[in-house]
């Protein structure tokens, strides 16, 4: 057989009428996808421009030295060896605590907790808590931590603040991971005899482990960079020693001790130096500033990359 | 309806081993069911801490701001329109703080909104795949930098900026607060965005292309009214941070509570105030210094109340689709 | 796997569109293999053939729904008449096709708007703004999907109010609102009750006098039914295209047979 | 170096970030002399969270850029803590004005008052008003934040009376952020800390000060000499008499007297006359516990006159 | 509508299991009205109907699966023989009932995990730690599904690497790991392909043997294929049971014929 190809004139005429019609509304489109590049491309120009002046200010003053020496009055002396020290410190009891915490209350809210009015207080509660100010955290923290269960000006009680001011984001993480888990998975292990607690352990947990993982790093570059709650605390600005080594002695193998201690943090290190008079102190804040952001960018960036590389892995 | 005839004895006959069967059974499904529910009540604990976290909060500041209202009348404090606790002639008007939170707030918003939902419509819509899996982590990057660098960027890149456009624009306003605040709120804006906007069902999409729609067309007339609740709580998400941000505005803004709309002005917001006063020289337990907690609660009831929206409207529009 | 392939439609049938050696391949996999297939003018043709056999991807390239996602690509040609533009040609724009060719999808898919603007979003598309002649048009497609006595008193009600089939019909008349020359059905009574079903294929016979339907069901009696010529897919190939009297009875494949008869699928 | 088990003993210091500097620079220096034996941690939680954490016994020293006031001297008896007070250094509160600013070369009192003072607020808006001669430039305030002793000083010096200011100025915590704004407005006029001037001599054109016995520029010797008046102030340490029983707190506080001249120096502060602190020292062994301020700030006092007065608790 | 229920088979068949008077809410929506229905032992049970009328409804009762739903309500008895507990009484726990009475699902839904801990997941769950007797059963279990010949050189490999039909062959051998009693399958071939339908056709017929089966399908010529009793459903009411022979070639209920014969579906 033979296509029939008489074009009636008719059908030219409203065929042209169609892409008259399509031309200007592509039109549209391509201004509107033009706007999104150029919104996209000033958002990586505020970047350059934000991590360029830290790159110029900073660079020149880091050295190895500047990682090993204590704070002192001299800035061509100065380190951060106790504030990055704390740090690592304060960010080990901050994901001890908010870890099981957030993952638990994840879990309870996605797999056990009915509708109701308590869950809905809860859930509330979790959005309403990343809402809140941190600076109100320390406030919260002054009067409960230091004072009322008497931990003091101390690397826990610090480590306890930020956990709780990072546990909303560690609940919505584990619950946006727990989410994406189909239905017909835990349906599969109820149907082999598995109790609810089996499903969860068994595969809940595990497969949700890389959002978790996520969330929680991205808590953590956070809580890093938090200032305000930790000075409210009180965090120390000079503190020229290191708190006692977690690794313990012959008779206890772990020590605790180190919880205990005074500390101070980076960005506290980075306040106190753009604040004093002195010219060449700004360069040190610089190149605390630009270690504080290369370390939350590079948090943020092996949150980014477990999140793709395990969705690659796991299709559901 | 007629019921059925069966051949077979309804209740055949027990056997022997299954009655032995039973008693242990019985025994071990006590077990599981102990082991089960206190696993339940763990878990429900670990959620209530953040119930525990907000009763200790409000406690707190409730607890401290009595002090604070025993001293200054409420109606004062609503009604003022000045706001100078620490000075000799005290005035307690938090509006002169709220003014400040607010046009901050409203200038960020300014920015983060349009700038977030253009983002997202474009790189949920628009952007070739892999535009958008380069960008989303990059826009994540954005929102990861401490908000003091934000800071020092707003006070020193900004303004002078803003200012040769602007000659007469003070050293501090909240135009350059409120503006790099609205740069800091745009990937969080965009990324939720874009997740409630990906959520609407690839059907819904299909059926606006078969229709002959082009791709802002879909955009515009059927997902983004899909993903309304989605996009309506990260807005809601974003003023929240905007009214909670501390340290863009305590650098960038000029600390001066200061009844006023106008961001060419500088002003105070209420965190701003916090902070500086938690820092202050101010003898703990005075006046002056319970003032943090009036402000403190101001800023908590004002955040709920955002977050509670926000949650209704989510709850209201959960799963149009 | 020799296909029997012939259109024994009488001499004077008029083609509305033809496949000719359509290859399509989802990144590397190839999921149409050299298909040709000719689809006549005012009729109801059916393609049918067990789960995965490429029946959704192969109506689907007749409006270009695959543009809609990467990695994909077509080869070969789909001729629509009476121009004979190829529509899967790269440079023929897939909206121009869409506007020509409408398509009802398995699972009703209606927007969360109301009655009345869903059946206009396809005149809104295109830019109409006389309302009455919306109105109009509105009324006539809700009319041919006999959906207009069951909702002409809810016009604005959210269409998520609707029964399933009411669903279903709702899409058929947003298809029909913008004079489409040609309307896909996908398995459109699969996820519907029995009475609904009945309604909408019976609503597929009238139609047929209108617009040039091609439909996919995996239910072979529906095929029997509402078709006239009907294609049997397999793994990506056309087995057998015929009458569909003819495959139901005779089937020349014995691919074809043993499918129809249920041994597998 | 730390030995195994028995951890060194810490010298526990909060308070003031004005005062800062000087124990920071002190503490640094002691750790060195005592090669690590003793550990000192100096926090900055300002001088009313310093006095706090003081008068509740988790401190040994505090430091303060205000004398200790009623309120907490309340409450330091109410926990028995008893405490010498300890002049260290002088802060010299500068008042500058943008480098452009061709008029200004000094101002009176009278003249910074009228400027200064709340009524001011809503009249006194530009130059001119201040006085008629000089040019309708607008005028930009910059200042310390209220909760601050430095506020609480400039206003009881300038005005008349603590806290009392014109409130539509702007404030900030961070002396560098001011001198950003000051240096950035043609019209500006602000006030705060001597050692922020110093760094920013380029950026910013101090103003000198005329009391009525004519103008005298902020300079070491003026201040030491003490006829940059009324603006320069003493700051403080508030030792612990239950501390000072600490083997390591007593040397600590013997070493800051020590060496305070040198390192005031040195962080850009103008230091006390010699006999100051050693008269610090001898206040400690004729146990002379409290303040000599009676809970009250007081503005104009020179050292001497401090050091002769009667202290309470 | 009259029920035509008769188990017509030899007089010396056993039950394994027995609804009486089953009704199911899906919160006030009654899903199914008043089923009564017999399961032989060591047979093959199918149950039919067009889509939506309650078969998986009914096949997840067995293993009490809707308990994982909020607002779900059972009324009625399910009998499971030979000690007749009612595994609908809400005494009884489903966990126990579970570990009796294995499912088999519509989509492969295996783990994520290694092929061997896809199988061994049951004897895990029920507590087994030894290592060899896990290693044999995980053998006989994919034997069993016949299965074991294709994998047993990766025991080691994620699940998904499988292809679809392996996937399912999978999820059956992880049913049998633990011998249950009774084996659901819910539409167990839908998603596969032609010859993985047929390999699972014949495990079906196979496993029979060894434990009871009841089997959903809407492939009527796989019920007529697999099973000895079929079971028709229509909006949640049980309308014909009978051998299946008499069901595909002359069933009681008109309902049922025009089923059969594809007047709807
Ligand atoms: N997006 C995709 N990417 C890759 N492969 C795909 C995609 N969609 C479909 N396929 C594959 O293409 C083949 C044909 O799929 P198609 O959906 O056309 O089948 P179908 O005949 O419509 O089946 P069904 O009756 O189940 O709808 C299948 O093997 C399927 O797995
Ligand atoms: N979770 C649920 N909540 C409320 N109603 C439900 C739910 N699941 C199923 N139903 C309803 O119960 C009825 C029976 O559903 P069921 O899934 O048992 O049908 P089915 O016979 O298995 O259909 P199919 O062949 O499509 O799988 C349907 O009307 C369905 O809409
Ligand atoms: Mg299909
Ligand atoms: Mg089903």
């Amino acid at each position: 057989m033979s296509p029939q190809s008489h074009p009636t004139t008719t059908n030219d005429a409203a065929v042209n009428e169609i892409r008259r019609l399509i031309a200007r509304h592509k039109t549209w489109d391509g201004l509107f996808g033009l706007l999104g590049i150029v919104t996209l491309l000033s958002a990586l120009l505020v970047f350059a421009t934000l991590f360029g002046q830290m790159l110029v200010n900073g660079l020149p003053h880091l050295s190895w030295e500047f990682f090993t020496s204590f704070p002192s009055r001299r800035a061509a002396s100065a380190g951060i060896l106790s504030a990055w020290v704390g740090t690592v410190l304060v960010m080990l009891v901050t994901t001890l605590v908010a870890v099981p915490l957030g993952v638990g209350a994840g879990i309870y809210l996605e797999e056990y907790a009915a509708r109701n009015l308590l869950t809905d207080i809860i859930e509330i509660n979790v959005t309403n808590l990343a809402g809140v100010p941190s600076i109100i955290y320390g406030l919260l923290a002054l009067g409960l931590f230091v004072y009322q269960f008497g931990l003091g000006q101390s690397i826990a009680a610090a480590g306890l603040t930020l956990a709780l001011l990072i546990l909303p984001v560690v609940i919505v993480a584990t619950r946006e991971a727990i989410r994406t888990i189909p239905q017909n998975i835990r349906e599969g292990a109820y149907a082999c005899g598995a109790t609810k607690w089996q499903m969860v352990a068994h595969h809940i947990i595990p497969y949700s482990l890389p959002g978790i993982m996520t969330g929680v790093i991205i808590g953590l570059a956070r809580a890093i960079g938090e200032t305000a709650p930790i000075i409210t605390i009180g965090a120390l600005t000079f503190i020229a020693f290191l708190p006692p080594s977690p690794f313990g002695d012959a008779e206890h193998l772990l020590s605790f001790e180190w919880l205990l201690a005074p500390f101070t943090v980076m960005p506290i290190q980075m306040f106190n130096w753009i604040s004093r008079p002195e010219e060449a102190f700004q360069a040190n804040a610089a190149a605390a500033g630009l270690i504080l952001v290369v370390m939350t960018l590079s948090m943020n960036a092996i949150a980014i990359w477990i999140r793709h590389h395990f969705r690659k892995k796991i299709k559901w | 309806m007629s019921s059925i005839s069966l051949k077979y004895p309804p209740q055949p006959v027990v056997t022997a081993a299954t009655t032995v069967q039973r008693p242990v059974k019985v025994a071990a499904n006590l077990r599981r069911r102990l082991t089960e529910r206190s696993i339940e009540t763990l878990l429900l604990l670990a959620a209530l801490v953040s119930v525990f976290t907000t009763l200790a909060i409000v406690a707190i500041l409730v607890w401290e701001s009595i002090v604070f209202f025993r001293t200054v009348p409420l109606l004062d404090f609503l009604t003022d329109t000045q706001w100078t606790p620490l000075f000799d002639d005290a005035h307690f008007g938090i509006i002169a703080l709220l003014s400040g939170t607010l046009t901050t707030t409203l200038v960020a918003l300014l920015v983060a909104i349009p700038f977030g939902t253009v983002l997202a419509i474009y790189l949920s819509e628009f952007a070739p795949f892999r535009v958008r899996e380069l960008a989303k982590p990059f826009l994540e990057m954005l929102g990861g930098v401490p908000t003091i660098v934000y800071g020092y960027f707003a006070l020193l890149f900004v303004t002078p900026l803003l200012q040769k456009i602007h000659p007469g624009l003070p050293g501090f306003n909240m135009l350059a607060a409120g503006l790099v605040m609205g740069i800091m709120i745009v990937p969080y804006v965009s990324s939720l965005s874009e997740d409630a906007m990906r959520a609407v069902p690839m059907n819904m999409r299909e059926a606006s292309y078969a229709m002959g729609a082009t791709r802002l067309q879909t955009a515009l007339f059927v997902v983004t009214p899909a993903a309304l609740s989605g996009l309506a709580s990260s807005y809601i998400l974003g003023i929240s941070r905007a009214v909670g941000e501390t340290m863009v505005v305590a650098i960038a803004a000029g600390m001066q509570p200061n009844f006023t709309f106008n961001p060419a002005e500088p002003a105070a917001t209420i965190t701003a105030y916090i902070v500086q006063v938690a820092l202050g020289d101010l003898p703990h337990g005075s006046i002056g210094y319970q003032t943090i907690f009036a402000a403190g609660l101001t800023l908590l009831l004002i955040t709920l109340l955002f977050n509670i929206i926000g949650h209704l409207l989510r709850r209201r529009f959960r799963e149009a689709y | 796997m020799s296909i029997a392939n012939t259109l024994t439609a009488k001499p004077t049938a008029e083609l509305k569109a033809r496949a000719n050696a359509l290859n399509f391949y989802y990144g590397n996999f190839q999921a149409l293999k050299n298909i040709d297939f000719p689809v006549e003018k005012n009729q109801v043709t059916a393609l049918i053939g067990p789960s995965g056999c490429g029946k959704s991807t192969f109506l689907r390239c007749f409006n270009r729904m695959h543009d809609l996602y990467p990695n994909m690509r077509y080869e070969g040609e789909i001729l629509l008449y009476p121009d004979g533009v190829n529509i899967v040609d790269r440079q023929v724009d897939p909206i121009e096709v869409r506007m020509r060719i409408s398509m009802v999808f398995q699972k009703p898919n209606p927007f969360p708007k109301s009655i009345y603007e869903n059946v206009a979003y396809g005149l809104r598309v295109r830019g109409v703004r006389n309302r009455s002649l919306i109105d109009e048009k509105v009324e006539e497609a809700l009319r041919a999907a006999a959906l207009w006595g069951e909702v002409k008193d809810r016009l604005g009600d959210l269409a998520f109010n609707l029964s399933g089939g009411q669903q279903q019909r709702l899409c058929i008349a947003r298809a029909l609102a913008t004079d489409p020359e040609m309307l896909l059905f996908d398995e459109p009574t699969s996820a519907l009750d029995p009475i609904a079903t009945a309604k909408i294929e019976e609503l597929v016979s009238e139609l047929k006098e209108r617009v040039t339907i091609l439909i996919v069901t995996h239910n072979m009696q529906q095929a029997a039914r509402v078709s006239a010529y009907t294609a049997f897919m397999y793994i990506g190939e056309l087995i057998e295209f015929d009458d569909t009297k003819k495959i139901f009875t005779n089937p020349s494949s014995k691919l074809t047979e043993e499918y129809i008869t249920g041994r597998f699928g | 170096h730390p030995s195994a088990g028995a951890a060194p003993p810490v010298v526990k210091i909060d308070g003031s970030s004005t005062v800062f500097p000087i124990t920071e620079a002190v503490a640094e220096e002691f750790q060195k002399a005592r090669k690590g034996a003793v550990n000192v941690t100096v926090g900055i939680s300002g001088t009313g969270g310093g006095f706090k954490k003081f008068c509740r016994g988790e401190t040994d020293i505090a430091n303060a850029s205000r004398p200790i006031l009623k309120k907490e001297m309340d409450e330091c008896a109410k926990a028995g803590i008893r405490y010498y007070e300890m002049p260290v250094a002088y802060d010299a509160l500068t008042v500058m004005v943008n480098p452009q600013n061709g008029f200004i070369k000094s101002l009176t009192v009278a003249e910074l008052k009228k400027i200064w003072e709340p009524a001011a607020q809503g009249r006194i808006n530009s130059w001119r008003d201040v006085n008629p001669a000089w040019p309708d430039q607008k005028l930009k305030l910059y200042g310390a934040g209220a909760d601050s002793g430095t506020f609480d000083y400039f206003t009881e010096a300038i005005v008349g009376k603590v806290k009392s200011s014109r409130g539509d100025f702007t404030a900030s915590e961070d002396d560098n952020v001011l001198v950003q704004g000051i240096s950035g407005d043609k019209g500006a006029l602000g006030y705060f800390g001597f050692a922020y001037y110093i760094e920013n001599q380029k950026k910013l054109k101090a103003v000198a000060i005329d009391a009525g016995k004519g103008a005298v520029a902020p300079t070491p010797e003026s201040v030491e000499n003490g006829t940059y008046q009324p603006l320069s102030r003493p700051i403080f340490i508030y030792v612990s008499e239950q501390s000072i029983g600490k083997a390591e707190v007593r040397e600590f506080v013997g070493f800051y007297m020590k060496s305070a001249t040198q390192l005031v120096k040195e962080v850009k502060y103008i230091p006390l006359p010699a006999k100051a602190y050693t008269g610090n020292l001898d206040h400690l062994a004729r146990k002379k516990l409290g303040t000599v301020f009676g809970g009250r700030n007081e503005v104009g006092l020179t050292i001497e006159e401090l050091m002769k007065r009667e202290a309470q608790l």
